[in-house]
């Protein structure tokens, strides 16, 4: 297994004492990796923030990027998380919010612009990866909200696997027949769901610092995959 | 034959502590190998001339050439004896004596010591804390249990000694036998991944089966697994399922064992067939010893008792197998060889009245079906129906077709001396229509694990190479 | 005791179509009775004077008070022997003869006239097509079947003759006793909700087992097993549960059952047990019948060998029953009593040399413990642990906390002596922990039938009057 | 049982060969039942369809109502349903368009006007029940969408049934801990979905004439449960 280079995000990281990446962080990681994410950068103040909306083009979405923050949609009386902005104007204003709140509580944070998405074109997947005591990596697919959390309903394969295979677990799922199209939803491109897996996966296998993956939602489309948010956290 | 075959092949056997003392382990053993073992026992106790009327060495160093040695001298002289064992050339040794790593502190000072010993010698290494070993073509009982195994081809491993006795009693009662047998104890030196691996090269091994508490090494044991499946079962009862389960395991043997999520995953991807109980182990064990593969999934029922019949279809329904459509022509022959009333559709109800040549006929009909890749035969007890009889035509069928076929001839006494003729013939006849259809399931798993292509993982390097760099 | 009583425990029975020739079914059912009925045996038989060496009668008329009789007369006879029987002041008949709605068109119209001929007179009849009856206490087997059932409280009800005697002779083997046994035939009269109430009655009846196909009126019979499962459990065994079962069910009895979503759903319930497998449905009937019911949920499972006691606890966490956590006081006590290698949390594992004394203090400070509503004794053979001894010594402990308690001796011969003296005071062996785990599961589960209380739907009459006005 | 009065509904289904009660008239069913649904009415022209509208208060939807429409969403190129009409505008215009579409194919159809209920302050259950041949009236409760169709998820008994019963069986789902409120979304009553179970069961119970119950969905909210469309089938 190949030494972690002490470089980039890893020193960060290790170097404010934290085990967790930011979710900006976590995102470089993926897109290097080949996963794919929304187009964004990182602010740190209105203004940039406003160039960063016009450079992707609108919608955008802002969110909080601090180390400090882990659970943003609750963060800061619930301005970390602002969603569908249509211009610079409502930029600026949700920007300028997130930083006032860090200042308020004082952190250190930025913003993530990020292009918006809709969550409505694809179907929410959460795809994640750990490392067993006995096995060594391992990766879970299920498809997002009330199906993993409350029914359950998840497959786990040890890493690093075939794409063949990380389709076959797509297939175990009970919710499966939602990949092929439900209610007249079109049919979500499962290979890439595949990928995503392999991806979260080889990152674990490749890279002993990584502890837990979590791609929660990965938002399946016709003709890709896109994590929507991600959680990497690292052995202490 | 791997690196192994000596453990369980050798032309000497020493017993490292043999004794005369009535009670004693060391005595236990050296009358087990005196009693069956075809080679020669050795004794060593500095203390004796003979043991149990065997001449006895007070050394290793002064006693013959040993191939293998079985180690029950108390826990401060293990150490010693593995070094004089390794100096004489001995490569094999099986330690039974206990106080080793599942005692803490001192105890796993030693055990480390012990792997240090093993490594500087090469030494093999079963246990510490082990009942011991078996072979049973040789005879080689070199275990203080009570119970000799019957000759077969299943070898077994156990990562409890108390679950070998307990089973090996109750096996000889069932006409079960085995090839080898190990209690891994600690697995200090040698765990599963070998015997998988010793068993997947051992021409006389049909079957591998286990009982584990965790696995050491998941990912190599995956490894050897998944070659060993191409052509060898393996069927394991890992226990700690339950979140009670692994928390009465980890408190028995201290391993911190993985997640029962990985576990089932692990195994799965290794090709292992997975058993929820002692008895599921055996019935996968004895239908995957004893009958040739299913070329499809399709199950034909053939009863002369339509209420076991439709208990049989329901345990298809239940399990990975379908009952087999049959072709037109099946249809007909049956209908052309069956009295009007009987049902020709599968299950095949030859009804109360049948005999063993219709029965045999209806079984016939039904193995020529190209849709039919296996079948049970299940029967209930009539004056007109010889069960000894019906088992003869059964084991003809099954040859003449080499089709899997499993029985189900319900009742007690009046069914046993049938069972017995099976027996010999590999096919394993059961009361309960369930178990006989969860024989024939393991077969079509164990084919699907025969046949799956394992793709090996892509590896995306340039990316990983630019996610390293970024890490 | 209900409307039935006098079918099971009749003083006169009459073969209506006895018979001397070799290989009928009237001479096995005469002979059956001979041999063992303590009652009159009345042979019925217009060309003979004697069966089998018994005073044989010409007609019924002719013949002493019949309280049950048996009909074996060809098809187109019954209906007239039915009709001669009411006329004689008969209540009870079997009706052996098949050829009736098994057979569809003609056979259909006979069992119509059989209906109302019953109706007429108002007789009990069992059947058509039906093996017979038992009912073990007087002895009186009018079956044609070769086995007799030993006597015990278990009250058994099957839709399939073969059934019958495919578990009888099995039965006969485990030391697995019967009250009545009753072949259910077409149930032109008498079906599963009749006897459900009269075993629901019957004082000797600890437990109503059954094999069905289909249940004829489902509303009724979950009236009726509603008010018996309130102090007598059902264990059935419902065929025909996957669609491939059901399918095959159908083409053997014809009826067109309800579908299995409202088969599980009633049997629910109705507080009926429902077992998946011939195993399950004498391993329920076995713990219920011989031991007393669990206080509470918590099972310790006290074993000297550490494998299978994880592997009971894995079959604890599968079930819906818990592992008790013991008390402060227990584990103190048990760390007293037990040596340090002992683990005295649940699993107790008082270890491989823990002898008989040892062993039962462990039950006694588990069942002592008030988180303990029943337990498992596990044990592997040793050579200082006696299982007859240790079977005595559960079997003292059980009567003593009356908490039940199944074991786990696990072994082939070795364990036999020891599991006929524990069956005798009820308490059944396993060799799988998994089943005995299921036979205290089954306690539990009864025990809240029993304890549920069943509201009564309300109604809104109001509103339905207003429901109904609308349509 | 009850022999039913050959009046009303029955009646009516029956005089036109139906086996089918229209959603208005299984909706007065349960209504009288004892079952909440959406205030509403039946309009025969645009004119009328406003005046109810008025009568309910905005928001409405407008839905076609007619005995030869099964599938109401997917009928007369979409404008069967017509959700969220903020005023008398909006009404008229969707109930032209339904009163012109049933004219254009030939039909008799009128306009179901109801008060607009919005699907997020709650949780979508589906509610219904058959008749076996050997149990007679059973009930069954899934909730909406893919946990019954996908992972049926669903619960059965026999009716009629104790609203204690009926509550256990919503507590026998999978899914149940969603009826306590999930992601901080509000717990709702499940005494009222019960409620709807006892009533769909004691329907089938009095009724030997109706077949089959299908309330799908039913709106399960914070202190009851509302019916939003439900299907009622009759033996032949």
């Amino acid at each position: 297994m190949t030494e972690l280079t002490e470089s980039g995000v890893l020193e960060a990281v290790r170097g404010d004492q934290r085990t967790t990446l930011t979710e900006s962080e976590a995102k470089d990681l993926l897109d290097e990796a080949g996963l794919a994410v929304p187009r964004g950068r990182t602010a740190r103040s209105s203004d940039d923030a406003v160039k960063a909306a016009d450079e992707i083009g609108y919608p955008v979405v802002a969110k909080v990027a601090s180390p400090s923050v882990q659970h943003k949609s609750g963060w800061g009386d619930g301005v970390g998380v602002n969603v569908n902005l249509e211009g610079p104007d409502a930029v600026r204003s949700a920007a300028a919010e997130i930083l006032e709140a860090a200042e308020r509580e004082g952190i250190d944070a930025a913003v993530l612009v990020e292009e918006a998405v809709d969550l409505e074109a694809g179907l929410e997947v959460i795809v994640g990866g750990t490392r067993d005591p006995s096995f060594g990596p391992t990766v879970l697919v299920g498809l997002g909200g009330i199906t993993v959390e409350v029914l359950q309903d998840t497959s786990h394969r040890l890493a690093p696997i075939s794409t063949a295979e990380a389709v076959a677990m797509t297939e175990d799922l009970e919710a499966s027949p939602l990949f092929d199209g439900y209610r007249g939803s079109p049919a979500v491109d499962r290979e890439a769901v595949a990928e995503a897996i392999v991806t979260v996966g080889d990152l674990l296998d490749e890279h002993e610092a990584i502890r837990e993956i979590e791609v929660n939602p990965l938002l399946a489309r016709s003709d890709d995959a896109v994590a929507l948010d991600a959680l990497v956290s690292l052995e202490d | 034959m791997g690196r192994l075959a000596e453990l369980f092949d050798p032309e000497t056997v020493a017993v490292v502590g043999a004794t005369d003392r009535e009670g004693a382990v060391g005595r236990a053993i050296t009358a087990n190998l005196r009693d069956r073992f075809d080679g020669e026992v050795v004794p060593i106790n500095p203390g004796r001339d003979e043991v149990l009327g065997l001449e006895c060495y007070s050394d290793v160093s002064s006693a013959p050439p040993i191939d293998l040695a079985v180690v029950v001298v108390p826990p401060d002289a293990v150490i010693d004896a593995l070094r004089d064992l390794g100096e004489a050339g001995t490569r094999n040794v099986v330690v039974i004596t206990a106080g080793f790593s599942e005692t803490g502190g001192e105890g796993a000072d030693r055990e480390r010591q012990l792997r240090e010993v093993a490594d500087e010698y090469d030494l093999n290494v079963v246990g510490p804390n082990s009942l011991g070993v078996m072979a049973t073509p040789s005879g080689m009982n070199a275990t203080f249990g009570p119970e000799h195994a019957l000759e077969g081809s299943i070898s077994f491993m156990s990562q409890s000694g108390a679950f070998i006795t307990a089973v090996l009693d109750w096996a000889n009662e069932q006409g079960i036998g085995f090839q080898d047998v190990v209690s891994l104890g600690n697995k200090a030196v040698l765990d599963e991944t070998d015997f998988v691996r010793e068993w997947g090269d051992d021409p006389d091994t049909d079957v591998i089966i286990g009982y584990l508490e965790d696995v050491d090494d998941g990912q190599g044991f995956i490894e050897a697994a998944r070659e060993v499946t191409d052509d060898t079962p393996i069927v394991l009862v890992k226990s700690g399922r339950t979140d009670a389960g692994a928390q009465a395991a980890s408190s028995h043997t201290g391993a911190i064992a993985g997640s029962e999520r990985a576990y089932e995953a692990g195994l799965e991807q290794a090709g292992v067939l997975r058993a929820r109980s002692v008895q599921e182990l055996f019935d996968y064990a004895r239908a995957l010893a004893g009958l040739p593969e299913p070329e499809s999934d399709g199950v034909a029922v053939v009863t002369n008792a339509g209420g076991p019949g439709v208990l049989t279809t329901d345990a298809v329904g239940d399990s990975t197998l379908e009952m087999a459509g049959f072709t037109d022509e099946t249809i007909d022959r049956l209908a052309a060889a069956m009295p009007d009333e009987a049902n020709v559709y599968n299950p095949i109800d030859a009804i109360g009245d049948a005999d063993v040549d219709r029965f045999g006929e209806a079984v016939e009909i039904a193995l020529e079906d190209p849709n039919v890749g296996s079948a049970v035969v299940v029967a209930a007890p009539t004056a007109v129906l010889s069960y000894d009889e019906l088992a003869e035509t059964v084991i003809d069928k099954l040859e003449e077709h080499d089709t899997p076929v499993v029985t189900c001839l319900m009742g007690g006494q009046r069914a046993r001396e049938a069972e017995e003729t099976l027996r010999e013939s590999g096919i394993p006849n059961y009361f309960d229509p369930s178990r006989a259809v969860s024989g024939l399931d393991a077969l079509a798993r164990f084919r699907d694990i025969r046949e799956r292509t394992v793709d090996e993982p892509e590896r995306f390097d340039v990316d990983r190479e630019r996610a390293r760099e970024i890490l």
